[in-house]
C-alpha cells in the first residue's frame, strides 16, 4: 500500500453518515472507494451541484467534476448556479473538506495554491473552501520528495487560509490542531514518536489517548 | 426588439478593448460559436472575465492563445499553460480572484450591490490592497462590484422572448454574468417557441438577455 | 375623466415597447390598461415574476401578485426567489418603475411610504425600487385632499430614497426632476401656469417647449 | 437521519425564544400547518422574521394575533392591522426592513458573508445606526447578515431526500431562508421518490432541508 492509499483509507474513517463533502483533485479524490459501507456521503462539486459520483457508462452532457472531466451523479442530486455553490461552500453547508497541502503550521494555516516563481495556478475554490467548510482536513504525505518537513512552525509559502485547518492525515500519522497547536493523535504501525519527530518542524502534543493509526481494508 | 440573431451579425458586436465575461468551467457552459466568432471578428485588447483560462484549444482558451487579450480575471489558470507563459512574457494581465469572490463580485455588478464582504482569503494574499472590517467579532475583507461590457453565455435551450434553460453544470457563471452585462449575448443548442418552457423551469429570465444565436452544426 | 384616470393615461405614455416595468400599488395599477395598441411591456412583481397578466379566468395556484392576490401571467413569464426579485430591481434591470407619492422635491427626493404617527405600513419593495430602477415615475394627485401642495421645495415627511424621481406626472402638469430642480413640461388643457404655481410649493422652471397633456383615449 | 417526520414531531421542536424565519408574501408559500403547529404548541417569545405579517387570519398573522410573538423583522405590516395595535401598545417589537435589503440579510447570513452594501435606504431613516461607506464614488449602507434558530418552509414536493420544488409565486423567500437557519423544516403538498424530480429543476437542495413534513388534508 503506498503512501497516497494509506492517507486516503484513513481519511475515509473521518466521514460521517450523511456528510456533504468537498474533496479537493488528487488524493483527495481516492477517497470514496474507501468508504466502510455503511456511510454514505454526499459530494459537492464546485461547479455546480451536490451528488457526484464516479463516471458509469458513456458521459452525459453537461456531468462534469469542477475539472471539466465527465463523471457520475447520484439519484438524488441538484444542479446550481456557481453564485449558490459558494453561498453553500462559504455558508458553513460543507461538513468537510479534504484538500492536499504543501505546508501546514502550528496555527492551523494552510498553504496549497501557490510556490511563488514556480506554480502560480490560481487559488480556485480553495481559499473559499478552506474558509467555510465546517470541518477543513489536509491530507499530504508527510515532508516532500526531498525530505523536507511540511508540518511547520510557521508556513512560509502563501497561505490558503489562516487558522481553518482542524486535521491532518499523513502516512505516518494524523493530528489535531488545537488553538495551542498540533496535538498528535495516532502514529502508523511501526512508526515510533521520535521518528515524526524528526520529519516534523512544527511542536506537537502528544495525544493522552494516541493510538495506532486504524486502516479500513 | 430583435433578439435572434444570425452569425454574421456577432463578430461586429465586439470592439478592441472591450471587457467580456464568459461562462463556463474548463470550456463546459462556454459558447464555444461565439469564441469563435472573436477569433474570426480579430478584436483585440480584450480583457477577459471568467472561472477559468481551460486549455488552450478548449473553451475560452483559444482567445488566450490568438493573443486577443490583454487582460483576464480569473479563478485559476492552471490548466492552460499559455496563460501562464504570456504572463511570464508581459503579455498578458492576470488577476486570480478566489473563486467564491469572483462569482460574487459578479453578482454584485448585476444586483446593484456596493459590494460585500467575505471571509475568504483574509490573512492572504487576496486581501492586498483591499479594506478590512470587522463585523461580529469577524474579520472580513471588502469586495467590490465587478461588471462587463458584454457577457456571453452558453445555454441548452431558449425560447424566442430569451428565457434560458441551462443543462447540468454547464450552467456554472452562465446566470450570473447574465446581470452583469451592458449586452448579453446567449448561444443556445436550440430555440424553442415562447410559453413552451415552463415558467418555473427558466433558470434566466428573457429580460436579461438581449441577443441569441443558435449554436452551428447544432 | 377623474384626476386618477387622467394620471394613468398620461403615465402610459411614458412606457416604450419592450419595457420592463413594475408598478406601485393603488393609481400606478391601472396603467396598463391604457398603453397604445403597439406597446407591449412586461410587468414585473416584486414576489417573484416577470409577465404579470390581469387575472383571466380561475385563479390557479401560486399565481398572485405582490399583495397576495390572485393574476394572471404572460406567455414567457419566469419565475425566481426574492433575491433574484431584488437583484433585478437594484441593478438597474428594471427600465421604469411607477410609483404613488406623498411628496416630492425639488432634489428629486420621494416621500411615499410613511406619515409619522397616522400610518407606519413599512417600506416593502418601495425603497428599493426607487433605488434601482432606471426611471423613477411619480404619479400622484396634484395636491392632498386638504389642498396642500405635494410637490414641495423639501419633502417633510420621511423620505423613501434621495434624488432618484425622473418625473412627476400629476392630473393638472407633467415635470421633469433636472438637476437644477422641477421642469414643467405639459400641463392639461384649460390648466394655466399660474394655477399651477397656485399648487405647487416648489419653484419649477418652465420648458421652452411646454406643451399640452396629451391625453390618449 | 430521518427526514420525514409526522405533525406530532413538529411542535416539540420550537421552543420559547427561538427565532424563526418564514417564506411566503401576504401568506403564499407561507407553511400554513407549521403555523397551526406553532399555536398548538404555545411556544412564545418568538422573534419572526420574514418579508410580511400578512392579515390577522392568514399566513403567519395568526401567530401575531396570538401573542406568541415579541419581536417581528419584516418589510411591512400594514396588511395587518393586528401588527399595527401590538406595536402601538408595546407588546410587538417591530424591525421594518426594506423587502431587497432582508432578504439580502438573509442570503449573506446563510452564504458566510459578513453583510453588503445597498445604495437602497442611503438619505433615509433606514440608514440609522448603519455604517456608510463610498464605494466607486457612490454611497452605499453596509447591511449585516441575518440568521434564525428555525426556518420554516413550503414546497409543492420534496423528493425523500429533501430536494425541493415550488410553484410560481410561492418561492419567494423560500429558498433563501433555507440556507440561514440551524433548523430547516419544509412543509409540502407531497412527497416523491428520490429521483424523480429532475436535478435541473431542484430549487432547494435536499443537503439544506433537515425535516419534511406533508400539508395536512393535502
Amino acid at each position: 500500500m503506498d503512501a497516497k492509499e494509506i492517507i486516503a483509507r484513513r481519511v475515509a474513517l473521518e466521514l460521517n453518515e450523511g456528510d456533504i463533502v468537498n474533496l479537493g483533485i488528487g488524493l483527495p479524490t481516492m477517497v470514496p472507494r474507501f468508504l466502510p459501507p455503511d456511510i454514505h456521503i454526499t459530494l459537492q462539486s464546485e461547479n455546480g451541484f451536490l451528488g457526484m459520483a464516479p463516471l458509469e457508462g458513456e458521459p452525459l452532457p453537461g456531468i462534469v467534476n469542477a475539472g471539466g472531466t465527465p463523471c457520475g451523479i447520484q439519484i438524488g442530486a441538484a444542479f446550481f448556479d456557481s453564485a449558490m455553490s459558494f453561498a453553500l461552500i462559504r455558508g458553513g453547508h460543507i461538513d468537510v473538506t479534504v484538500l492536499g497541502g504543501l505546508q501546514v503550521d502550528e496555527a492551523g494555516n494552510l498553504a496549497n495554491w501557490m510556490v511563488p516563481g514556480k506554480m502560480v495556478p490560481g487559488m480556485g475554490g480553495a481559499m473559499d473552501l478552506v474558509s467555510g467548510a465546517k470541518k477543513v482536513i489536509v491530507a499530504m504525505e508527510h515532508c516532500t520528495k526531498d525530505g523536507e518537513a511540511r508540518l511547520l512552525r510557521l508556513c512560509n509559502l502563501p497561505l490558503t487560509a489562516r487558522s481553518r485547518v482542524s486535521k491532518v492525515i499523513t502516512e505516518l500519522a494524523v493530528f489535531k490542531v488545537s488553538a495551542a497547536g498540533f496535538v498528535l493523535l495516532e502514529t502508523v504501525s511501526g512508526v515510533s514518536i521520535e521518528m515524526i519527530r524528526e520529519r516534523t518542524e512544527a511542536g506537537f502534543a502528544i495525544s493522552d489517548d494516541i493510538k495506532p493509526m486504524p486502516l479500513y481494508s | 426588439m430583435k433578439k435572434i440573431v444570425e452569425w454574421a451579425e456577432i463578430g461586429p458586436m465586439f470592439s478592441d478593448g472591450v471587457s467580456i465575461m464568459f461562462g463556463g468551467f474548463m470550456g463546459v457552459g462556454t459558447p464555444l460559436g461565439i469564441v469563435s466568432a472573436l477569433i474570426e471578428s480579430k478584436v483585440r485588447n480584450l480583457t477577459l472575465i471568467g472561472n477559468d483560462t481551460a486549455a488552450p484549444t478548449t473553451g475560452i482558451g483559444p482567445l488566450i492563445d490568438s493573443g486577443q487579450a490583454s487582460k483576464v480575471i480569473v479563478s485559476h489558470i492552471g490548466t492552460n499553460p499559455v496563460t501562464g507563459k504570456k504572463m511570464i512574457a508581459g503579455e498578458l494581465d492576470v488577476e486570480l480572484v478566489p473563486q467564491g469572490t469572483l462569482i460574487e463580485r459578479i453578482r454584485a455588478g448585476g444586483s446593484g450591490l456596493g459590494g460585500f464582504l467575505t471571509p475568504t482569503g483574509v490573512g492572504t494574499v487576496a486581501e492586498e490592497g483591499k479594506q478590512k472590517l470587522t463585523v461580529q467579532g469577524r474579520e472580513y475583507l471588502l469586495e467590490i462590484p465587478l461588471r462587463a461590457d458584454v457577457a456571453i453565455i452558453k445555454a441548452k435551450k431558449a425560447d424566442t422572448a430569451g428565457n434560458l434553460v441551462y443543462e447540468r453544470a454547464a450552467r456554472n457563471f452562465n446566470p450570473v454574468i447574465a446581470l452583469a452585462a451592458d449586452l448579453v449575448i446567449a448561444e443556445v443548442d436550440e430555440i424553442v417557441d415562447v410559453g413552451e418552457i415552463d415558467p418555473d423551469h427558466v433558470m434566466t429570465p428573457g429580460a436579461l438577455i438581449d441577443k441569441i444565436v443558435v449554436r452551428m452544426g447544432g
